[in-house]
């Protein structure tokens, strides 16, 4: 259902999320050019932070500030965890269901202290 | 979230803003700044089925304690005394019951200003009062917030009104969902006896990690580091922290652990609830190289299951 | 790998048979007439074999039931599921139990299917979400259309093939199995304060009546052909006199298939001292000579539980009542809901009259193929007392025990004193599986033919019939054990079942493209719900007449 | 007696609800270290964490600062249990008897839930002592709780029966949602004591702002406050006697039978 235009190399989305307050206005268009937003229309401000910076700073797999192949990163976390005695998970708030489902299985299998940014 | 558990509230969803109300107020929130677009979607200049006209159709009335940017999209602005939010809305419970204050004032504002504004309520087709951080941050907490649901179960007495929170991250309404509905608990659960247990202050966030309690602690998609007080926060330092981000973050350069995973709603696709529980399913625009955040959770959770049974066995 | 059940005794309504010593045969999760030699066999000596239960209204899933858990700590304090005691997924209970532990419990008291039957379509894609975590039971959801201002819209120029085509496209839209009305237009009034009380009032936004409305959906479903009629929670529900609101539905209907969900509670006359009575048994006589109505109780049980409904006045109404707390959740366009916990008293005068009404219509209607056994879970009580209600319909001496608990005002009054009737193990049968499968149109489910849907409970034959049914032997899902002695022993996920009417009885495109533009907040693009929320889809036929 | 000595300094919570005298009274030594205590995710024994001296005694001591341990005494129905040293949360939570003594300082939800018995703590307490957990309608519903130093907020949080006594200060809420019972705060009390109590009464040996929902009803002598000040001096605390108290009714936003009743200091005070 999404409108998806090819024009000199860019493509439109529309109907687009906001990922951003949860206001979660769902009728952004997004420009995308080599894997950049360049344009966010129907966006406030703060959306627009969300979709033309989202191309910079990504994050890469590390253990203790080292690059690692992405499954030690993974390795090295399920070490960590299982050896908890105290686990806490916390976060939530910024992704998605899929993922909150998972994180709180995590938390059932390792008796983890389990929050989100509701009681902050 | 606490005061919901305590008594529950009137409530609806968005849509019965902008087609019915014509008195909407809002109190410690600044959505000019916080929620920009709530306003012409839902809540200000929002056309509707009874509001053809948008924001000519409603009056709007801003609580603070100081003047903020959403001033000037409001009819009425009613500034009170910093952490007299209690008060002022006990004073309006009892001007709503019919009782009237025995004083002038309350929190630096005149009673019959309230008078008014409680007169607007129950004139009102369809009010709505929309509450945000200043009010739940500040003395009183989630008590505020009570007594905000208080005033709309009072109101509903006599006329058709709402009470609803401005929700801040984009999901956290679905990460009180999710949990209430695995758990029965919307935060602050603890799983150490095998089962779910609630208890704000026992098991939530800044109070594990302000009595250092935690020895280890996975991150995802949050910012400890940056958004929770540094007498908290500091703890992660001092244990072995695994983060889970798209980008980086002052949490990820502290972490010993760093999964890079997609960004939900920009390189992946996934649901999320908005402010008044409706879900939507967010789209993706963006490609990354990295899985999508569930994946290595589900690979963490395999492991530990391995890495169990390796334990029994031996 | 099969399984052949050996030495029980068969209870299959569906195909007459009544303690039949007969082996089941199971491969490949279906009924099976050989399962070959290499078979598990399962000794049920002393033990009678059923289809796997259906139930067919509870509410487990989606935004008010979650509004119900969240509420309510208190509920889940005292109970749980601990992943120490060997299950997969820890859980609290209570009556609103949470996803998991709402599906362990199904099972363990051999429930293999299971109705959630009131979302509304903003929140279908909450249901299911949820669904999706509920484990051990094939799952599907109603979907609510009685305050559909869309359908307001066309009911008000006469469009019946737009409504026809609108609620193929929403029943698409939300992945749903059919159509249930919750007070219809009272919803809609409620957005005023105001609620219906007769069913040919008007609406205050719209020139349509709660009668023109049901009508419209009910011949709608028929042209669809969808596979269970019209669901349908009358108008003026929980107070006296509602019993003339159900009579007047029915006769509306004009011998259109119709079902009639939780009718306990528009079961009261406003007669007695207290202006407060049991009329089930005009209700039961109006079931039993309408053969196009089929009843699900809605029984009350005493103690403590949680009510949870899309008729937002009755809440308030419940809420001003008892001043406990109250969460109210109205949807724009669509509907609305409402929380309030609820104690049924032993010494309440109403609440031992809305007991002894249930049992009433369980035990005053004939045909056990047309009243089902539900609870309205958890509003009537949780789900987990239908062994208790199962004994209080096979057990007169029981039933007589409990009368004589009740407040002594209200037992003098009740029709339910004279009643000897007891249901048989074979009308159990019905009233729990068979029947409940043959109104949802679930060919495969509520029997043990050849062919049928490998979903069995073995019961352990005891004359405690509560003992009996809480704690099944083994119970089978899709040929697999899943549960044995009452305890679930492997976890399962079942498929969420939807319909896909036929489309093309109109345009309505651009009216719903304006519509959402004009009264929705959700862009119309991102409102419907797609089969990838569904990870187990099984689609059931619609039956258009020829 | 049975004597539990701490081993060691505690950074992961312990949860101790078998530390009652109801549990440990019939057993020997040996089957008292083998009970189930959890530290954090993991299921351990109090002989993992205590020396056990003693068995067989409804009398229990419990020795080292165990501000980490939790629910010690929750639900005990009888006899004796003195923690020499501090506790964690919950300490005699849904308690229906008998006594607890602590030395030292308690964390939140002490005597939560209570239904009857003594708890007697030295030190401070935490928010929500004698309270409702999040969600509950009834809290306290009967037995007494005194506490020599200061406690938090929501301090008697729908109680419905019983004593709470504070030699210290309180913290906000003092009684809040309160249904009956009596609250006797001796030092000063936060804001909005009594917010939403529909019956029940609230002592304040000190002024406090009160909300506006409370009506002030006269100047009051009244006897039966002195029998309350009686008991709280046989249970050890000092409140001045004879004065005379303002009488505040409220909440008006709730039932509106509550009272607070505030001692008069001198006259000014009714200016404030």
């Amino acid at each position: 259902m999404t409108a998806v235009k090819q024009d000199e190399g860019i493509t439109v989305t529309e109907h687009v999320v906001c990922p951003f307050c949860a206001t979660l206005c769902d009728d952004l268009v997004i420009h995308v050019q080599n894997n950049q937003v360049v344009k966010v229309r129907n966006g406030c401000n703060l959306a627009r932070g969300v979709f033309e910076n989202a191309h910079k700073e990504w994050a890469t797999p590390r253990v203790n500030g080292k690059e690692v192949p992405y499954d030690s990163a993974v390795e090295e976390a399920a070490r960590i965890l299982a050896a908890s005695n105290n686990p806490l998970i916390y976060g939530l708030a910024a992704t998605d269901v899929d993922a909150q489902k998972k994180c709180i299985e995590l938390a059932d299998l390792i008796g983890a202290n389990l929050d989100n940014a509701s009681s902050v | 979230m606490v005061a919901l558990q305590l008594g529950g509230a009137p409530a609806a969803t968005l849509g019965e803003v902008k087609n019915r109300a014509d008195l909407v107020i809002f109190w410690g929130s600044n959505p000019a700044e916080s929620h920009p677009r709530h306003f012409t979607r839902y809540s200000g200049s929002a056309k509707g089925r009874m509001n053809p006209r948008g924001r000519k159709d409603r009056y709007i009335v801003l609580v603070d304690i100081r003047p903020t940017p959403s001033v000037k999209y409001a009819d009425e602005f009613i500034q009170i005394k910093p952490g007299h939010d209690y008060e002022v809305l006990t004073a309006m419970r009892m001007l709503t019951n019919g009782n009237r204050p025995d004083m002038d004032s309350v929190g630096d504002v005149a009673i019959q200003t309230l008078e008014r504004l409680v007169q607007r309520c129950k004139d009102a087709r369809l009010g709505v009062l929309f509450f945000g951080q200043g009010i739940t941050e500040t003395r009183g907490k989630h008590q505020n917030s009570m007594a905000i649901y208080q005033f709309g179960k009072d109101m509903s007495r006599h006329s058709k009104f709402l009470t609803l929170p401005m929700r801040g991250h984009y999901n956290v309404v679905g990460s009180g969902n999710t949990m209430c509905w695995q758990t029965g608990y919307p935060f602050a659960v603890n799983f150490g006896r095998g089962y779910p247990q609630f208890n704000p202050g026992e098991f939530s966030v800044v109070d594990l990690l302000k009595r250092k309690e935690p020895d280890a602690a996975l991150i995802v998609a949050a910012e400890p580091m940056d958004h929770l007080p540094y007498e908290a926060a500091r703890h992660l330092e001092n244990i072995p922290t695994i983060v889970l981000d798209p980008r980086e973050t002052l949490t990820t350069k502290m972490a010993d652990v760093v999964i890079p995973v997609k960004h939900a709603g920009v390189s992946v696709e996934g649901t999320a609830y908005r402010m008044d529980h409706i879900p939507i399913k967010m789209r993706s625009v963006l490609n990354s190289p990295w899985p999508k955040d569930d994946e290595p959770l589900s690979t963490i959770i395999a492991r530990i299951k391995a890495i169990r049974k390796e334990e029994a066995e031996t | 790998m099969g399984i052949r059940i050996v030495n029980g005794e068969v209870i299959d309504p569906a195909h007459g048979e009544d303690r039949v010593k007969r082996d089941v045969h199971i491969k490949d999760g279906k009924i099976v007439a050989d399962a070959g030699q290499d078979a598990t066999v399962i000794d049920a000596t002393g033990c009678v074999v059923m289809a796997g239960g259906v139930d067919i209204h509870t509410h487990v899933a989606g935004p008010k039931v979650n509004f119900a858990r969240l509420m309510r700590p208190e509920d889940h304090r005292y109970e749980h599921v601990s992943r120490e005691d060997g299950y997969e997924r820890s859980g609290t209970g209570g009556v609103a139990a949470t996803t998991y532990t709402t599906g362990y419990r199904y099972c363990e008291m051999g429930y293999t299917t299971i109705v959630e039957p009131a979302v509304p379509p903003l929140g279908a894609r909450h249901a299911h979400e949820e669904l999706v975590d509920i484990p051990q039971v094939d799952k599907a959801i109603f979907t609510l259309l009685g305050n559909s201002e869309i359908i307001f819209q066309y009911l008000e120029k006469g469009e019946t093939s737009k409504i026809n085509e609108y609620i193929s496209w929403i029943m698409d839209a939300t992945k749903s199995y059919s159509v249930k009305i919750v007070n219809p237009g009272g919803a809609n009034m409620w957005k005023y304060r105001a609620d219906i009380h007769d069913i040919d009032q008007k609406l205050r936004d719209f020139d349509t009546t709660p009668r023109q409305i049901i009508l419209a959906i009910a011949d709608a479903m028929a042209t669809l052909g969808l596979p269970h009629p019209l669901h349908l929670h009358c108008n003026n529900l929980g107070v006296p006199d509602s019993y003339k609101t159900a009579i007047a539905t029915a006769e509306a209907m004009e011998g259109r298939p119709l079902h009639l969900t939780h009718l306990q509670f528009s079961s009261y006359g406003a007669s007695g001292k207290r202006k407060f009575s049991s009329e089930a048994p005009r209700l039961a006589r109006m079931v039993n000579d309408n053969k196009n109505i089929t009843i699900d109780v809605g029984q009350v049980l005493f103690g403590k539980t949680t009510t949870i409904t899309a008729d937002g006045p009755f809440e308030y109404h419940l809420h001003k009542l008892t001043g406990s707390k109250w969460y109210n959740g109205d949807v724009e366009c669509e509907d609305g809901c409402g929380v309030v916990p609820y104690d049924y008293k032993r010494k309440s005068f109403v609440n031992c009259i809305q007991w002894a009404a249930g049992l009433e219509l369980f035990l005053l209607i004939d045909d056990p193929w047309r009243v089902y056994l539900t609870t309205d879970h958890p509003n009537g009580a949780p789900f987990i007392t239908y062994p208790h209600l199962i004994r209080l319909l096979m057990d007169k001496d029981f039933r007589r025990e409990q009368v004589e608990k009740i407040s002594a005002e209200a037992a003098a009054e009740i029709p339910l004193k004279v009643l000897d009737r007891e249901y048989t193990l074979y009308e159990i049968a019905i009233i729990t599986r068979s029947g409940t499968a043959r109104r949802l149109g679930l060919v495969n489910k509520g029997h043990l033919g050849v062919g049928g849907d490998a979903d069995v409970a073995v019961y352990r034959a005891s004359r405690n019939w509560e003992e009996m049914f809480a704690k099944p032997a083994w119970v089978i899902k899709d040929g697999q054990v899943v549960a044995k002695e009452g305890k679930v022993t492997r976890q399962v996920f079942g498929t969420t079942m939807y319909v896909h009417p036929a489309r093309g009885f109109a345009d309505i495109e651009k009216d719903l493209a304006d519509f959402f533009e004009s009264y929705y907040t959700v862009n119309i693009n991102n409102y419907p719900v797609g089969l990838e929320y569904l990870p187990r889809p099984e689609l059931i036929p619609c039956q258009v007449k020829a | 007696m049975i004597t539990l000595t701490l081993k060691g300094k505690l950074s992961i919570p312990l949860e101790a609800d078998s530390v009652t005298p109801d549990n440990l009274h019939d057993k020997s030594n040996h089957q008292i270290k083998e009970q189930t205590v959890y530290w954090g995710n993991k299921k351990k024994t109090i002989g993992d964490f205590f020396e056990v001296e003693g068995e067989r005694s409804d009398r229990i001591t419990v020795v080292g600062d165990c501000a980490k341990v939790k629910l010690l005494g929750h639900k005990m129905s009888f006899g004796a249990v003195h923690v020499k040293g501090n506790t964690g949360y919950n300490t005699g939570s849904y308690m229906t008897g008998g006594a607890i003594t602590i030395d030292g300082n308690t964390a939140d939800y002490l005597g939560a839930m209570m239904e009857g018995g003594l708890i007697d703590l030295k030190g401070n307490a935490g928010h929500f002592v004698g309270g409702a957990y999040k969600g509950e309608t009834a809290g306290m519903t009967g037995g007494e709780i005194i506490v020599r130093g200061n406690v938090g907020h929501e301090t008697g949080s729908f109680m419905r029966r019983g004593l709470i006594a504070v030699g210290g200060n309180a913290g906000d809420f003092t009684g809040l949602f309160m249904l009956a019972g009596t609250i006797v705060v001796l030092g000063k009390a936060g804001e909005r004591v009594g917010a939403n109590m529909s019956r029940g009464s609230i002592i304040l040996m000190n002024q406090a702002r009160l909300l506006p929902s409370f009506l002030e009803n006269g100047v009051v002598a009244t006897p039966a406050v002195e029998i309350v000040l009686g008991r709280v001096r046989e249970l050890g605390l000092a409140p001045a006697g004879g004065g005379r108290y303002v009488r505040h009714t409220g909440d008006v936003n709730a039932v509106g039978r509550g009272e607070i009743l505030m001692r008069v200091v001198n006259r000014n005070h009714l200016q404030v």
